[in-house]
């Protein structure tokens, strides 16, 4: 387990690395440039700016004097924020962010799950399809288009929520529940299948011919064994949730990573950009490292056998 | 057994998976054996000793580790040119156990069966081709209207029998049949291994036919090994081995077949092996040795002195 | 010996995108107390089918009792509650599935799959349901049996499983133990321990057992009595004896001549040909009819009652009606009435090598 | 001073305004500030020697007075007694020499500084260009409370300037004390405007204003508080506004304007900023005037402003927007004496354009248009696409939509064939606009060169110094010949600003240059 | 139970059984197409859907010439009219009257801007025709998503078939680089190679091809590790076999349902980055619609136009459903483990 552990680790990092090294080189050989007032400066201040930015130096030295700051945490300063440390910027954007996924997750897998559990256990039945229906919805239609017409019609039009900003519990309301769509419809389709493929199974017919109740089998039984392979899509909703937060922070005017970065994108905040990827990629990596992991520590079979090659 | 032509020479045969990891399965540790031309030798042992890989590694599906197998006396292992590959394949054939995944589901039953056909041109025209499949599907026994059916459509019986008419189709000499019969009911069984004693009859076919019920092959065979673990532990002719067991393996096996014949049944004895039995010193020279002409034992030298007095272990 | 079990007519149907699957067409047979009856017949004949109604495990979805009755001590099990069925079901019936590898729950520790009938039918508390546990390990012969009541099922070999799975059945001592092919997955020397292992146990828990199979050798070994299912149907149904030595029913001699026997035979192998019927649309008269060499117009036409031959023994056959002409049997089966003869002139006798 | 204006009935009101920004604060650092948002916040919470008045004229702020040299080019500001900083210390001569020192120096790295103090203040562009200490350049405290300021020669808007926020004073033992940490969140910073900045954490989407108590013109200021909050478009800004968490909508885009038009509540002004298609002379077809001709008269301004864009901007004929300046003599309108140039003309555009071709000798042309990748530039180049192409035959249009930054670095590299571009004045004087178009001129970047042009542009900035009507004739002179005879751009619209205000909001005052607001002087009167 | 009933004599002769008529089979013969076909047909929300995406993609073919508007046919007079249908007008519930609400009245624009052309989904801020824009935004919407399926399938099957097939050493290194790729946010790099491409309808396409294949591979190598242990590929393998024939007469045939199940899955998802990245304004550029830039455009004005949003948004909303419905039935049809 801890050399299967090891191996991951060392995985992660060879793609962080190929993460930052490929968006290193991307921003490079994008147009356009950091100052917006550049025909205003004169020479000597355009060698200052450069200098302050880390861009006097030939481009492999800037990647490893990059690479070698952002080991120690440093992303360098924004473009767009004066003398301002990019680090800093995210993570004084990140909390409404974490916030808003964390509550999409948990409420769209938990919501999820129960869905699917139904689904499941009232297979064909109006209860089946209409946790289908709402499932294809939420795998089907974007996000975005879910979060302009919760704003209009719940926000604006019946005024029940705030339409926008980030102020409380309140005002968080309709984007996780934009955000939470695709979770759920994932969760709850994932279930299903899994949690009939379990009642189908061997052991499902052997508890029953124990006596067990349709609650033990459910619960005891069923449950577990479905709810373990749900690990599994933790890590695909993540990325989803990655990017729906863009869109959606931006619909709802929240100060999170996402909209920070569409932004950086608008005003060509390079440090910003390749900061906020990182973080998404270390983060995604990060998440799949834990939900492998985890699933060898949860599923016996596993965990067990010393962990899978 | 009048013609003792050797047909096939397998010596030495090694099969390891995932050689040099922790991984590494000895599949086939070492065998070597004699098929005869016409004979039919059966291979029995339980689950996972190394049958299907022996048989496998016989027909080059498997690289073998090491060792060595003469078909007609050449090596069909090691490097070959292609025209003697074709050839090879051409004259070994092969029977799979799982009727239901030996067939590929996406083609008609008589591009299944000419596939051979196709492979080496042994048909210069679609009607000679055709021809050709009706002639195999009638002489396992299916109609003609089958031919442009598709597997599923079949039951198990037939598609084993279709199987063995893709076999038959390039006129093989030696097939390896691996458990033909053991996904079978047993009424079908029957048909299936009537039909396979025909054809050997009729085309003068070599069988290694592999299978874990020891009634079933000690029917068809004429000679029987034993494999436990990827060794070859006993080979003697069937009514040898039925009747003078000596490897203790082979013993217990014997013992705990079931027989349709609850008398029998009721006065059973059964033995038990338990390998640690043997109680091999290091270095001791375990190998194949003929007790009585025809029938060998894996043993070491002390056994193999007992074993020639007649005493079992 | 009284009857514990009694199923009645029972007619079984499957509603599938294809149409009605009457996989059931009118079984009849009881089970007495200590007993082991096997039911023997090829794959689809309706053996899985027949035992899980008792249990009533058939999908509730697209099964159907379309009649019949299944009567255990008084109450008909077609028509209990669920409540009242799971209070049987592990209690009084209990059940091993075929494959050891997938019936035992991948995520349970094994103490606590075979922890869980006791609990629930016996209301034992925690510290002596483990006891239980253990001395149950014991029985079914698992080594070390206070180590593996942690372990999970992926740590056990397959006949170690399939030992688990006999210890869950018989956690509380139940009345009728049903077998559902327990020994097909596994390699002949195994499956003799455990065919041994459920003997010994059966006679130290005193239950009855139905015991399905296809291996007729393995009905040999366990049986008292015999059941031969046919398209859904038991076409013939009597003493290990009556059905191995007697057997009346065309597709009992061809099953018994299909097997060779271990003394050297070089003749041609009885085959049935044909393939098993399409219960979809099951056929005219007698289902084996098509299958049957000695089939008669009345076969066609009219399917055969169970003509009885004597008051064990039992077959579904036009063979049996008095009108019908004298057949030939299979060699094989002639030999085996012979032997049938010898058997009731020295009933006394026990049988000894039958290849001497 | 002004004095106080919310009387009476208002003072029962919470005085609280809610508004918005269109985006986070770049900076707090004045001497670094170089966008819009920041210029405004900054325009709250601090103030240099003048200050813009609600009737958009400079007028004394922390100066209380101050004097000119004979040629105006050195300047004696008296400082107030009673300006100080929020933290009580005293606004000194000193905190402007050293925030204007600080804005040149090269090592500080600030864009607007030079940009503003080059070619005004003495010494400014060696200085910036590292030639000369920033102790060199043309400022000095003569006391505390006396600022004695060298230009480099007579700037007319000079005083004007003197309420842009590069111009104010920075406290300077403050920001020693602070060091980096300066103006990185409202506590670091001190402030000398009519309110402070509070719960501002340097990056954060929301943050208030409240009164200055230490302010020297506290009376005048009604509000306590002004709540300000983030809001990129303009479909949340309306939400908000309607929902009530907003008095003040920020700017509409051409949708709600169509909503909110009859809205008593509706407030629509123009502002002196034009918008126009630059014609990169680099480029042989406009190389070729009536090619230019064509192009700037085969648009529909009017249709452009009042279809499209419909927030209050009219269609521009002109090059120096209107209702900026006026004449120093007579007081008349810039515009009054040029006019329109360059008017929608189909018929004309297109036989100019014909002509244009066969002097090219050739039939058709693909053209392609630079603009910005907002929402509204996007529309707007579709429309200018199609209104080029419908009236002018064989043309093909290609659009390429960039952000602002690619937009400059393609500008400044002539880049393009035609570009949208707008300018806003940095300083109330046309010279923001003229001194654009000369030979070489840091804003041409179409290669347009015209020697009467430059000319009469450089007597504007010298000779005619001294002269102001006749340096304003110039001025307009110039204008004519750049559109009228060379048709060097084309002209589109001067834009309009409209906004939602709730009427209980008093006292609102919008600017034309620098800072967009004022709240110093807003009530509310509920 | 009556042994005894009297039959005819004649009822007890030996029939002969026909040997052949045992092995005979009833049922008509299906091609694994065919029945994979049948059972599709029986999942109605999937037959639905199919129709409806073929009557899309019809209108997204031939929509845009129903009407004598195109594209780019502007008119700033007639700009931001609301739907406006024949007949439908009439219908006081159904928003096709050319009305609006203003102030709490209902405004006829048409009658205001004195407009008698009836413009079916309305017209947009430039007073283009809406019902043109949106097909043709679907056209462009479906291409690049039927291009970047295809792109990701080839390159899926042919490396997940590579890997898979070869397994050994060049399985591993294949499957590391995977790996790697896989743990790269799929977004981002969208993000980033639009910012470098210029966003037009083939950078959009390689960039979310670029690593949209891993799925396909995936999913293939998977199945072929499955198929080429399949025992008639070993049947065919000792029939001498070569390399191409076991491709082509084995594998590809049998992976024909997982890469159809797959690519219909990934269609949806390519219609969705595509209008993802038009909503963050990273879309296409004009002269191109595609459904995501429409909604972008419409989303701006939603709460007083409704309309420019309403009809993309649930042309897109459809697209995206259907195709999730389809391949979900296709899914079904083509699981062995469903088969009757
Ligand atoms: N491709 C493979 N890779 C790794 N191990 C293998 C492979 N094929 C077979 N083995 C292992 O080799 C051993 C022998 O397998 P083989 O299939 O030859 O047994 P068998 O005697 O045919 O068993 P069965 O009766 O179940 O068919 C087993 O332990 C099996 O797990
Ligand atoms: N859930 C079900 N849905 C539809 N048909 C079913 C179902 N279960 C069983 N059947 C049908 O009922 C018939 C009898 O099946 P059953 O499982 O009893 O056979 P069996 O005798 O146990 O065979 P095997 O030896 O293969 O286990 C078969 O034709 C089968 O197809
Ligand atoms: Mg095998
Ligand atoms: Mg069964």
């Amino acid at each position: 387990m801890t050399k299967y552990v090891l191996q991951r680790v060392i995985y992660m990092l060879i793609t962080l690395w190929i993460v930052v090294t490929f968006t290193f080189f991307l921003m490079k050989l994008l147009p356009g440039t950091p100052f917006s007032a550049q025909d205003k400066l004169s020479e000597q201040q355009l060698a200052v700016l450069e200098e302050r930015y880390n861009l006097d130096k030939p481009v492999p030295v800037q990647y490893v004097s990059y690479l070698t700051s952002l080991i120690q945490g440093d992303m360098g300063i924004s473009f767009q924020f004066d003398n301002r440390e990019v680090t800093g910027l995210i993570m004084g954007r990140i909390g409404p962010s974490l916030t808003l996924g964390l509550q999409a997750i948990v409420f769209g897998t938990l919501f999820g799950v129960i869905l699917g559990i139904l689904s499941a256990l009232y297979q064909n039945t109006w209860i089946d399809f209409g946790s289908t229906f709402i499932a294809v919805l939420g795998k089907s239609v974007p996000s975005f288009v879910f979060a302009a017409l919760l704003q209009y019609f719940i926000a604006v039009r019946l005024g029940w929520l705030p339409v926008g900003t980030w102020k409380g519990f309140e005002y968080s309301i309709l984007p996780t529940i934009s955000l939470a769509m695709f979770p759920i419809a994932t969760a709850a389709r994932f279930m299903r299948t899994e949690l009939i493929e379990v009642l189908g199974s061997d052991y499902i017919q052997l508890a029953r011919a124990k006596g067990a109740n349709s609650y033990e089998i459910a619960v005891k039984h069923a449950l577990r064994n479905a709810l373990i392979p749900l690990i599994t899509v933790l890590g695909p909703l993540t990325v989803s949730l990655m990017t729906g937060s863009l869109v959606i922070e931006n619909i709802f005017s929240i100060p999170g990573i996402g909209d920070q970065f569409v932004t950086a994108i608008f005003v060509n905040d390079y440090p910003i950009i390749m900061g906020t990827t990182i973080l998404f990629a270390a983060l995604f990596v990060f998440i799949i490292f834990v939900v492998d992991v985890l699933y060898g520590i949860i599923d016996p079979r596993i965990r067990l056998a010393g962990g899978k090659s | 057994m009048n013609n003792r032509e050797k047909l096939l020479e397998i010596k030495d045969l090694k099969q390891y998976f995932n050689k040099g990891t922790p991984r590494e399965v000895r599949a086939v540790d070492g065998i070597s054996f004699d098929i005869f031309r016409g004979e039919t030798l059966g291979l029995v042992g339980e689950s996972g000793c190394g049958k299907s890989t022996t048989g496998r590694t016989i027909i080059r599906l498997y690289d073998a580790t090491s060792g060595e197998v003469l078909f007609n006396g050449e090596n069909v292992h090691g490097k070959k040119n292609k025209k003697k590959l074709k050839e090879f394949n051409r004259k070994m054939q092969m029977i799979f156990q799982d009727p239901y995944a030996s067939l590929n589901p996406r083609m008609k039953v008589a591009d299944i069966i000419a596939e051979g056909i196709d492979i080496h041109g042994l048909a210069s025209n679609g009607k000679e081709r055709k021809e050709r499949v009706n002639e195999l599907l009638e002489t396992v026994g299916l109609n003609r209207e089958h031919a442009n059916r598709y597997p599923h459509e079949f039951s198990g019986g037939q598609r084993q029998r279709i199987g063995i008419a893709r076999a038959l189709a390039v006129k093989p000499e030696f097939i390896i049949a691996d458990e033909p019969i053991s996904a079978l009911d047993v009424s079908i069984q029957a048909q299936v291994v009537n039909l396979m004693k025909k054809l050997q009859k009729e085309k003068g076919l070599t069988y290694l036919f592999i299978a874990h019920d020891l009634s079933m092959v000690k029917y068809i065979s004429d000679r029987i090994g034993v494999m436990y673990f990827g060794k070859l532990v006993e080979l003697a002719t069937s009514e040898e081995l039925y009747k003078n067991p000596l490897h203790p393996y082979t013993q217990a096996l014997l013992s705990a077949i079931p027989l349709p014949d609850p008398e029998f049944e009721r006065t059973r004895e059964r033995k038990h092996y338990d390998p640690s039995m043997h109680q091999y010193a290091e270095g001791e020279e375990v190998k194949m040795r003929e007790i009585t002409p025809g029938h060998y034992v894996y043993c070491s030298e002390k056994e193999y002195e007992r074993y020639k007095q007649g005493e079992s272990l | 010996m009284e009857n514990l079990l009694e199923v009645k007519d029972l007619h079984i149907s499957f509603h599938t995108f294809g149409g009605e699957v009457q996989a059931i067409r009118g079984v009849n047979f009881n089970l007495k107390k200590g007993e082991t009856l096997a039911i023997v017949g090829e794959s689809g004949s309706g053996k899985s089918v027949t035992t899980k109604s008792i249990m009533r495990l058939l999908p509730p979805s697209n099964s159907e009792i379309k009649n019949g009755e299944i009567l255990f001590e008084g109450k008909d099990l077609a028509r209990l509650s669920e409540k009242k069925m799971q209070r049987i079901r592990g209690q009084d019936i209990s059940m091993i599935f075929q494959d050891p590898m997938t019936s035992l729950n991948p995520t349970m520790t094994i103490g606590k799959q075979i922890m869980e009938p006791l609990l629930k039918h016996q209301k034992l508390n925690k510290s002596d349901a483990r006891k239980r546990v253990i001395e149950l390990l014991k029985l079914v012969g698992i080594p070390k049996p206070e180590e593996r009541f942690k372990q999970y099922p992926h740590q056990f070999s397959g006949g170690m499983r399939q030992r688990v799975v006999i210890a869950i059945a018989l956690a509380c001592n139940p009345k009728i133990l049903i077998a559902d092919e327990p020994t097909t997955a596994l390699d002949v020397t195994i499956q003799a321990q455990i065919l041994d292992l459920m003997k010994s146990l059966q006679k130290k828990v005193d239950t009855s057992i139905i015991f399905i199979t296809h291996d007729l050798g393995v009905v040999a070994n366990v049986a008292d009595r015999v059941a031969v299912m046919y398209g859904g149907k038991i076409i013939e149904i009597g003493t290990v004896d009556e059905i191995f030595y007697n057997p009346q029913h065309p597709y009992t001699w061809g099953l018994l001549s299909s097997m060779p026997s271990l003394e050297a035979s070089d003749e041609e192998l009885y085959a049935i040909p044909g393939t098993p019927p399409d219960l979809l649309h099951p056929p005219k008269g007698d289902a084996f009819a098509p299958r049957n060499r000695y089939a008669m117009k009345i076969d066609l036409e009219k399917d055969p009652p169970l003509f009885k031959v004597s008051n064990t023994h039992y077959a579904a056959t036009w063979l049996l009606h008095p009108d019908a002409p004298k057949v030939e049997p299979p060699e094989g089966i002639k030999e085996r009435h012979a032997k049938f003869e010898k058997m009731r002139i020295h009933p006394s006798q026990e049988g000894g090598n039958p290849n001497e | 001073g002004e004095g106080g204006e919310g009387g009476g009935e208002g003072k029962d009101a919470a005085q609280v305004l809610k508004i918005t920004e269109t985006a986070e604060i770049p900076t707090m650092d004045s001497v670094m500030a170089e966008d819009e948002v920041g210029f405004n916040i900054m325009n709250q919470v601090f103030e240099g020697l003048m200050r813009l008045n609600k009737e958009n004229e400079p007028e004394p702020a922390v100066a209380e007075d101050y004097e000119a040299n004979e040629d105006e080019t050195e300047y004696t500001f008296t400082l107030r007694e009673d300006a100080k900083w929020s933290n009580g210390d005293q606004v000194k001569a000193q905190d402007f020499v050293f925030a204007w020192r600080k804005a040149v120096d090269p090592q500080t790295g600030s864009q607007y500084g030079p940009y503003m103090m080059n070619g005004v203040i003495k010494n400014a562009t060696q200085v910036s260009e590292g030639n000369l200490p920033p102790e060199e350049l043309g400022v000095r405290a003569e006391d505390d409370k006396t600022l004695i300021v060298t230009l480099e020669k007579q700037v007319p808007y000079f005083i004007s300037l003197m309420t842009f926020p590069t111009f104010y004073p920075q406290n300077e033992a403050f920001v020693k004390e602070k060091g980096d940490q300066y103006a990185l969140n409202s506590d670091n910073l001190v402030y000398n405007g009519p309110f402070s900045l509070a719960k501002w954490n340097g990056t954060g989407q929301t943050w208030q204003f409240v009164k200055n108590e230490e302010y020297w013109d506290k009376d005048a200021v009604n509000l306590e508080r002004i709540e300000v909050t983030v809001t990129k478009d303009s479909q949340s800004r309306v939400n908000y506004y309607e929902a009530g968490d907003l008095d003040i909508s920020g700017e509409l885009s051409s949708d709600y304007v169509t909503k909110y038009k009859e809205d008593p509540n509706f407030v629509s002004y123009l502002e002196p900023t034009i918008f126009w298609l630059k014609l990169n002379q680099e480029r042989e077809p406009f190389q070729n005037e009536n090619i230019r001709r064509a192009i700037a008269q085969a648009i529909d301004k009017d249709a452009l402003a009042n279809d499209l864009l419909k927030n209050g901007s009219i269609g521009a004929n002109y090059a120096v927007p209107k209702d900026f300046v006026s004449h120093p003599d007579s007081g008349e309108d810039f515009r009054e004496a040029n006019g329109d140039m360059l008017e929608y003309n189909p018929e004309e555009a297109k036989s100019l354009w014909e002509t244009g071709l066969s002097e090219l000798g050739v039939s058709e042309l693909t053209l392609d248009i630079l603009g910005g990748d907002t929402d509204n530039a996007k529309r707007m180049d579709e429309f200018l696409k199609n209104q080029l192409e419908k009236n002018l035959p064989g043309l093909t249009i290609t659009l390429t939509e960039v952000p602002f930054s690619v937009r400059l670095q393609r500008d400044s590299s002539l880049d393009y064939d035609i570009q949208v571009a707008g300018w806003g004045p940095d300083y109330q004087d046309p010279m923001t606009f003229s001194d654009l178009w000369v030979t070489g001129g840091g804003n041409n970047n179409m290669a347009y060169s015209n020697s009467e042009y430059d000319r009469l542009i450089s007597e504007a900035q010298n000779e005619l110094s001294d002269n102001p009507a006749e340096r304003f004739e110039a001025l307009q002179e110039a204008e004519r010949i750049l559109l009228e005879e060379d048709a060097a751009i084309a002209p589109l619209y001067q834009e309009g600003k409209s906004l939602l205000v709730k009427d209980y909001v008093k006292g609102l005052v919008t600017h034309p240059f620098g800072p967009s607001y004022s709240y110093k002087w807003v009530s509310i009167e509920k | 139970m009556n042994p005894t009933e009297k039959f005819p004599k004649s009822m007890f002769e030996p029939v002969d059984i026909d040997k052949e008529k045992s092995e005979a089979i009833a049922k008509p013969s299906l091609t694994f197409m065919q029945d994979a076909w049948r059972r599709l047909k029986k999942n109605k929300g999937a037959v639905f859907s199919l129709y409806v995406l073929v009557l899309l993609t019809l209108l997204a073919l031939f929509g845009p010439y129903i009407n004598e508007y195109t594209l780019e046919s502007q008119n700033t007079a007639r700009a931001n009219l609301p739907p406006k249908i024949p007949l439908l007008e009439n219908i006081d519930w159904l928003p096709f009257d050319g009305k609006v609400e203003r102030y709490g009245n209902d405004v006829d624009l048409y009658e205001q801007k004195e407009i008698d052309e009836y413009f079916w989904f309305g017209t947009d801020a430039l007073g283009r025709d809406i019902f043109t824009r949106v097909w043709e935004g679907t056209k462009i919407s479906l291409y690049i998503a039927f291009l970047a399926a295809f792109i990701d399938m080839v390159i899926g099957v042919v490396y997940g078939g590579i890997s898979a097939y070869y397994g050994g050493k060049v399985d591993n290194i294949m499957q590391r680089i995977i790996e790697v790729l896989v743990g790269i946010p799929i977004l981002i790099v969208v993000i980033l190679m639009i910012l470098i491409l210029k966003p037009g309808i083939i950078s959009i396409t390689i960039a979310l091809t670029i690593t949209g294949w891993t799925g396909m591979a995936r999913v293939i190598r998977g199945q072929v590790l499955k198929l080429k242990n399949q025992e008639y590929v070993l049947a065919s393998k000792t029939l001498g076999a070569e390399n191409n024939r076991v491709i082509m007469k084995h594998l590809l045939p049998n992976l024909a349902g997982v890469i159809i199940i797959n690519t219909m899955f990934t269609i949806p998802n390519a219609i969705f980055f595509e209008a993802f990245l038009s909503f963050i304004g990273l879309g296409l550029q004009s002269p191109y619609a595609s459904l995501g830039t429409l909604i972008e455009d419409g989303y701006k004005s939603m709460q007083i136009f409704p309309h420019i949003l309403i009809f993309p948004a649930v042309i897109l909303s459809i697209v995206m459903i259907c195709f999730n419905l389809l391949a979900d039935g296709l899914r079904d049809a083509f699981d062995p483990k469903m088969r009757d």
